[in-house]
């Protein structure tokens, strides 16, 4: 219990983080049908704005600021490039945004080097939110919970209290139908975008400060969101934000847990010699594959993800 | 009786003799004394054009993007390591020159377990599970040092075997020889393929799945044999990098080596006879000789390839052939009319740009043009760039 | 990236790939210098450490040449291996296309492992024409143990040897009673585990190692469920190989937690821990050095001096590479020529005055024996901590030395030799 | 009376609470031509869906030739007998005509890809598609890309699709959708010469042609079979009448 309770509540701080992404790829990918490659790069954008802003201003400023020109790029990525692509079909569209990945990341390390920067919470974060169980939860990692909490609840106010949210949601069920009531059904993609690409910057403003911001964060971060969408089922939000939950939490708890496999499959010992090698291995080094596993295995038996309406 | 015209996938346009020319004295470059260097990079340019072909099969012809290929060309490479490697192969009197079967045998494998729950989806669900098999393989490869070598891979001698034609292949040239002639032979199996009726499915599968699958044929059937053909033929292609490197490390599967393929094969054209290799030029060219130059050089790459894809669907092997069949049409001098000013314009403002992004980007590290141009130089090539691009876009009006 | 090479042929490099190697060949072959290939890691992840080893590189070959009557100059000619063991295949031909006869370079045991085969390999195939391979910075035991070449010297001692001066010193903490490793998942991460419990296990039988954490390198975003393993270990001390971000957020996850603990580190002087270590690592976070920044003679005063005015970004963490020009310069002296094969036999069991005292090349493996240091971070004072690091008020201060006699670690290498 | 080729017995599909197809039963015989009608969203189409392998029915049986087809594979549906069309053009644009044809015709005769020859080395299969292509008469397109074509040529392609691999029941959706009076003419005479030897269902709009060359003509109002039996009948059927006349003109007439 010692330390399963702090476990437990760092999967739900990074859980939620994760959730931020993974939120906007599914209400972009629902809409659009567009799985955004750049989503990740566009955390990591938010990061480097964040720390830019913070230098000049104060991390609060950036906090505000960076998410904002992280959505509007997003909106002109979505309004002078993808529109155009969309005609051709969702292979150029995923193509492109590949691209994007690179030069972004190229473009981080140019204009702010290779190595780490140094964003940091401001001071007034930097303390002990409580202790529990002679562990001390910091103040940051609530933030993170709070940060993630309050967009999350603005972007469902957003879309299920308001009148454009009421055509977002039309558009969703039915782009032509909405089209024909005379919506420009154009603006709400770039609209929802634009929300999306300003989750992905929230999340890096406050995570690039909380965990670590370098020119290598979108990758590491890229693939695993996909896994979450995916498990989670595709355009299903419920589901993204259960798989967030269950993918961050599968590393702590991984980690927390000092088995190793051949100690589980005690009964079989003396089956094979060749399996050795894997039986060695102890859980929490089994964390980095685990989601992969999950994700190659939701699609070939549960191709519609634990959540998903539709399938892939 | 009426002649129906039988599908021909990769029709070249350009002449068969000339072609074949051409690449049997891309195939003697020893001869011509070309230095060890280039011919390492030579091999690395047939290396990196057997696997994009492999790749082209997939993309190309299917339209099946995978983001995981490397795993195939990643196990044969190491199934041909552990060949070189092994003792009783060399005991049995296996020549080097077949190398590559074993690698080809180790993709097929590869397929035959991984290809199963890839191909019984297409479009972006068969994208997202590649990426997350190539993950899981790249990530096994750290966990197993026993069988990969670890974070150091493992060494091999090229010359451990001895070979039918040659004594050896330890000096490049020989190499050279040996390795450009299984790429050759690789391309031209998967060309052969994209002839066959499974590679008519391929296509009809990239149009239509649903549709096929009504006229009676699986889909997910057919892409499982195109991925079986596909990641047997990478897995040569890896093992032909095994022969030339003489090394195979984690990178071998790494998603960078997946990106590299998806990259070439669209830069180079995913449909085109000659696409996987030009697109295997340009990357060896742009990684091995610009590099040398700026460090920028991914960027460029990067920026090329979204170029790509969203103004020359078709590749550089497209553009090729569009200025061939305009050439045709139009003369040298109609071509300078109409393309003079376009070319020019789209010349003056990469040029501008290229020289901006150096010298913003490495002033404090001095290299590249930010050596020669003063600071305030990357302020007035902007301002240039944009005048030259707005020629650009005025003259490509006029080509409208 | 060669500097040279640059400024002659910017425009080709405005041009893009049009640019012919064969020219800078000419370029360079007008140079009566002896030249040295440095293959880093210039891109992806590891390009700051490598960025960094270049830069030094340049500044301690700069100060060679200059001593007065130097007869024989280095010129460097620096390479981006991307970290990539086939990158580095490509370069080092190209290299030894250009009658280039000694390579050196950091990086990952990949690379530098590839890089030493291939060696081996062009040497027996290329007669009259042998390369060396000269190993500043991977500290992997296999290169001067099983693995070992006679091309290859390494001028850095390697994971054990740094292993026993920190063990020596923890073994006298007599408040050290249980120890936790943690490690990245990775070779060398492995050896610095191994080694540390072997040498534990004989230095203090009492000491027990209560928790081994291998994790994944460079992929863990949020270390504190280690850390709370940790702190439910009842660990007192860690021992750690982790470097860059792995152990910027270790410490980070550490401090956030309040987990009071001793770190053991390889790597703590560089690539952002000082600055993540701050206030909280004062007094308790030991490090392993070949370097002593508050002790240094008046040429690498120099050298840190210039790598200040001339990269600022950059600090000085390492300093193999020093010994290693000066060994080069010394053992051309020995053998009147700049020829490898007499080089490396003149480098064979050569001793002389390093940045920090004696150092010794062991013949049988051809591993530098070279004082260590064992340090503590602290607060720069102006006296023990000369000066802060990274932009902070934190230093290390030296409490342990160790001589070149002193490391000296077995080894199991099997030297073919040239007939 | 010929033997039922085809028979769904309590045929029924939904999408969460909202019922689609409610217990649809009715028999096709061999060899008839067998017209489905219906109001706009009555389910035709999705009739076909589940006939046809693309929607697998939640309970019922569907028996073609007496085997239960309900939910198997459309690969097998086809390769059983039992062809479809598209309402919209759904051929393989980028590839030609003559290749599509070969396409549906490799798929009757259990060709799967082989890679040991060229694709022009299946004579059978060339034979086949020229006297397809001399049939539906788009012989001189045989090598045009099909998304080249014009609209009513796609349709009939569509068709030829469907009737390539020789099956014994075709379903056709909406054949003259979207066609002018002279093309649609020119369509009934293709449909009835397809019809010869095998049985035919589809689904049209358009009453004229449905009256004109249908043996047995099915009426479906929301998910459920309201009538079945002769175009006579059907036409003065008081029921049929009152079905349609909530709808507009359109939609009867298509």
């Amino acid at each position: 219990m010692d330390f399963i309770f702090p476990a437990a509540l760092n999967a739900i701080s990074y859980g939620l983080l994760l959730f931020m992404l993974a939120a906007g790829l599914t209400l972009v990918f629902s809409l659009m049908g567009v799985m955004n490659f750049a989503h990740a790069s566009l955390y990591m954008l938010g990061a480097y704005f964040a720390y830019s802003i913070a230098r000049q201003a104060g991390f609060w400023v950036g906090l505000v600021a960076a998410p904002l020109l992280v959505a509007g790029l997003g909106m002109l990525i979505e309004r002078h490039v993808l529109r155009h692509l969309h005609a051709r079909g969702h292979i150029p569209e995923l193509l492109f945004t590949f691209g994007l990945v690179l030069v972004i990341e190229e473009i981080v390390k140019l204009v702010w080097g290779l190595g780490a920067v140094d964003y940091r919470v401001p001071p007034e974060l930097r303390g002990t939110l409580f202790e529990a169980f002679g562990t001390r939860f910091p103040m940051h990692k609530g933030f993170v919970i709070l940060v993630a909490l309050a967009s999350l609840g603005a972007i469902w106010w957003l879309i299920a209290r308001t009148r454009t949210g009421l055509v977002v949601r039309a558009a969703l069920a039915n782009p032509a139908m909405v089209e024909s009531l005379g919506h420009d059904v154009g603006r709400i993609f770039t609209l929802v975008f634009g929300l999306g690409a300003g989750l992905a910057g929230i999340a890096g403003a406050v995570g690039g400060a909380v965990l670590v911001t370098e020119p290598a964060m979108a990758a590491h971060l890229g693939t695993i969101i996909f896994v979450i969408v995916v498990v989670g089922g595709l355009g299903s939000i419920k589901g993204a934000f259960i798989a967030s939950l269950l993918i961050g939490g599968l590393e702590s708890v991984l980690i927390a847990i000092d088995v190793r496999l051949s100690d589980l499959l005690m009964p079989l010992k003396g089956l094979s010699s060749g399996l050795d090698a894997v039986l060695a291995l102890k859980a929490s080094q089994l964390a980095p594959i685990l989601p992969y596993l999950l994700m190659v295995a939701v699609l070939v038996f549960r191709p519609r993800g634990l959540f998903g309406e539709r399938e892939v | 009786m009426m002649r129906l015209q039988l599908p021909r996938a990769g029709r070249s346009g350009y002449g068969a003799p000339a072609v074949g020319a051409g690449l049997a004295l891309l195939v003697l470059l020893p001869l011509f004394g070309a230095s060890r260097y280039w011919l390492v990079l030579g091999m690395q340019v047939w290396v990196l054009a057997a696997y994009a072909y492999s790749y082209q099969l997939l993309f190309g012809r299917a339209g099946m993007l995978s983001f995981g290929h490397a795993v195939y060309f990643g196990l044969g490479a190491f199934a041909a390591a552990h060949a070189l490697n092994s003792r009783a192969l060399a005991a049995m009197g296996l020549p080097v020159e077949m190398i590559p079967l074993i690698g080809m045998l180790a993709g097929l494998g590869a397929a035959v377990v991984f290809g199963f729950p890839s191909t019984r989806r297409a479009g972006t669900p068969f994208a997202m599970v590649t990426l997350g098999i190539g993950e899981l393989v790249a990530a096994c490869f750290l966990m197993f040092p026993g069988f990969f070598g670890g974070e150091a891979g493992i060494s091999t001698n090229r010359a451990a075997l001895g070979g039918w034609v040659a004594a050896n292949y330890g000096a490049a040239d020989r190499a050279y020889v040996l390795i450009a002639l299984w790429a050759l032979a690789l391309g031209a199996m998967a060309l052969w393929i994209a002839r066959t009726p499974l590679g008519l499915l391929a296509r009809a599968t990239r149009d239509n799945a649903a549709r096929l699958a009504f006229c009676g044929i699986e889909p997910s059937a057919v892409r499982f044999r195109l991925m079986l053909v596909a990641g047997a033929l990478a897995g040569a292609a890896g093992a032909l990098s095994t022969l030339l490197n003489e090394i195979v490390s984690v990178e071998s599967v790494s998603l960078a080596m997946s990106a590299n393929v998806l990259l070439m094969t669209v830069v180079g054209g995913p449909a085109h006879a000659f696409g996987p290799l030009l697109g295997a030029l340009t990357l060896t060219l742009m990684q091995s000789v610009l590099s040398r130059f700026t460090h920028a050089w991914v960027f460029y790459y990067g920026l090329m390839f979204i170029l790509t894809v969203l103004f020359a669907p078709n590749g550089l092997t497209g553009i090729v052939s569009d200025v061939l069949r305009n050439a045709r049409q139009l003369g040298a001098g109609g071509m300078a009319r109409r393309y003079g000013a376009p070319v020019a314009a789209a010349l003056l403002a990469g040029l501008l740009a290229i020289g901006t992004i150096e010298i913003a980007f490495f002033r404090d590290e001095g290299i590249g043009a930010a050596r020669v141009f003063p600071a305030w130089g990357a302020a007035g090539l902007s301002l240039g760039c944009l005048a030259a691009l707005l020629w650009l876009r005025r003259s490509l009006r006029g080509l409208a | 990236m060669t500097r040279k090479f640059d400024r002659r042929h910017v425009l080709a490099g405005l041009g893009g790939s049009l640019a012919l190697p064969a020219l800078g060949a000419r370029g360079w072959a007008q140079s009566p210098s002896v030249k040295i290939a440095q293959l880093e890691i210039l891109s992806g992840g590891f390009a700051l450490l490598g960025e960094s080893n270049a830069r030094a590189v340049e500044i301690g070959v700069e100060e060679f040449n200059a001593r007065p009557g130097q007869a024989v100059k280095l010129e460097v000619q620096l390479f981006d291996s991307k970290g990539s063991a086939q990158e580095a295949q490509t370069i080092f031909s190209q290299v030894a296309d250009q009658g280039v006869r000694y390579v050196t370079g950091g990086g990952t045991s990949a690379v530098v492992g590839s890089l030493i085969d291939a060696i081996g390999r062009y040497n027996e195939r290329n007669p009259g024409k042998e390369i060396l391979y000269l190993n500043h910075q991977a500290i992997d035991p296999d290169f001067t143990n099983a693995r070992c070449s006679y091309w290859h010297f390494r001028f850095d001692p390697h994971v054990l040897m740094r292993m026993d001066a920190l063990t020596t010193f923890l073994a006298v903490d007599k408040s050290v009673k249980q120890v936790f490793l943690i490690n990245q998942d990775y070779a060398f991460g492995h050896q610095v585990q191994n080694g540390a419990k072997e040498q534990l296990a004989t230095k203090r039988r009492d000491i027990k190692i209560v928790g081994e954490e291998l994790h994944p390198i460079g992929r863990v975003k949020d270390f504190s469920p280690f850390v709370a393993k940790i702190k439910a270990s009842g660990a007192d001390t860690i021992i750690t190989g982790n470097f860059g971000s792995d152990l910027v957020l270790l410490i980070r996850a550490a401090n956030d937690a309040g987990l009071d603990v001793k770190f053991y580190t390889y790597y703590a002087n560089a690539l952002g821990a000082p600055t993540a270590l701050g206030e909280a690592g004062v007094g308790r976070t030991r490090l392993v050095t070949g370097m002593d920044l508050n002790a240094l003679n008046p040429r690498m005063q120099w050298i840190h001096k210039r790598l200040r005015e001339k990269y600022p970004k950059i600090e000085l963490f390492h300093a193999a590479y020093f010994d290693m020009i000066d060994m080069l310069g010394a053992a051309f002296r020995k053998a009147g020529s700049t020829d490898p094969r007499a080089v490396a036999k003149a480098l064979e069991g050569l001793t002389i005055e390093g940045i920090s005292g004696e150092i010794t090349m062991r013949a049988e493996d051809h591993q530098m024996l070279a004082p260590l240091f064992v340090q503590t971070f602290g607060a720069a004072d102006g006296v023990a901590i000369k000066k802060g690091i990274e932009g902070t008020n934190f230093g290390f201060r030296t409490e342990g030395r160790f001589k070149a006699s002193e490391t000296i670690q077995p080894h199991s290498c099997v030297m073919k030799r040239p007939g | 009376m010929s033997a039922s080729i085809l028979s769904l017995e309590g045929v029924r599909l939904s999408f969460g609470h909202a019922d689609i197809i409610r217990g649809a039963s009715f028999s096709i015989r061999e060899g008839e031509i067998h017209a489905l009608i219906g109001p706009n969203g009555a389910g035709k189409s999705t009739l076909f869906h589940l006939i046809s392998g693309r929607l697998a029915p939640v309970s019922g049986h569907i028996r073609f030739r007496g085997r239960d087809i309900a939910g198997a594979r459309p690969s097998l549906i086809a390769r059983l007998g039992l062809s479809r069309s598209f309402q919209q053009t759904s051929a393989f644009p980028s590839l030609t005509v003559a290749e599509n044809l070969a396409i549906a015709v490799m798929g009757a005769t259990g060709e799967r890809g082989s890679i040991l020859r060229t694709s022009a080395a299946m004579p059978a299969v060339w034979a086949r598609v020229e006297a397809l292509l001399g049939k539906i008469g788009l012989a001189r397109f045989a090598d045009r890309i099909v998304a080249n074509l014009a609209y009513s040529e796609q349709r009939i392609l569509e068709i030829g699709l469907a009737c390539a691999g020789d099956p014994a029941l075709i379903l056709l959706d909406e054949p003259t959708a979207g066609m002018s009076r002279a093309e649609t003419e020119e369509m009934v005479p293709v449909l009835r010469a397809i019809a010869r030897g095998r049985t035919l269902v589809l689904v049209e709009h358009d009453m004229e042609v449905v009256f004109r060359i249908a043996d047995t003509v099915t009426v479906l109002v929301h998910g459920e079979v309201l009538v079945s039996g002769p175009p006579e009948a059907i036409r003065s059927d008081p029921r049929v009448r009152q079905a349609y006349l909530g709808q507009s003109p359109e939609a009867a007439h298509g």
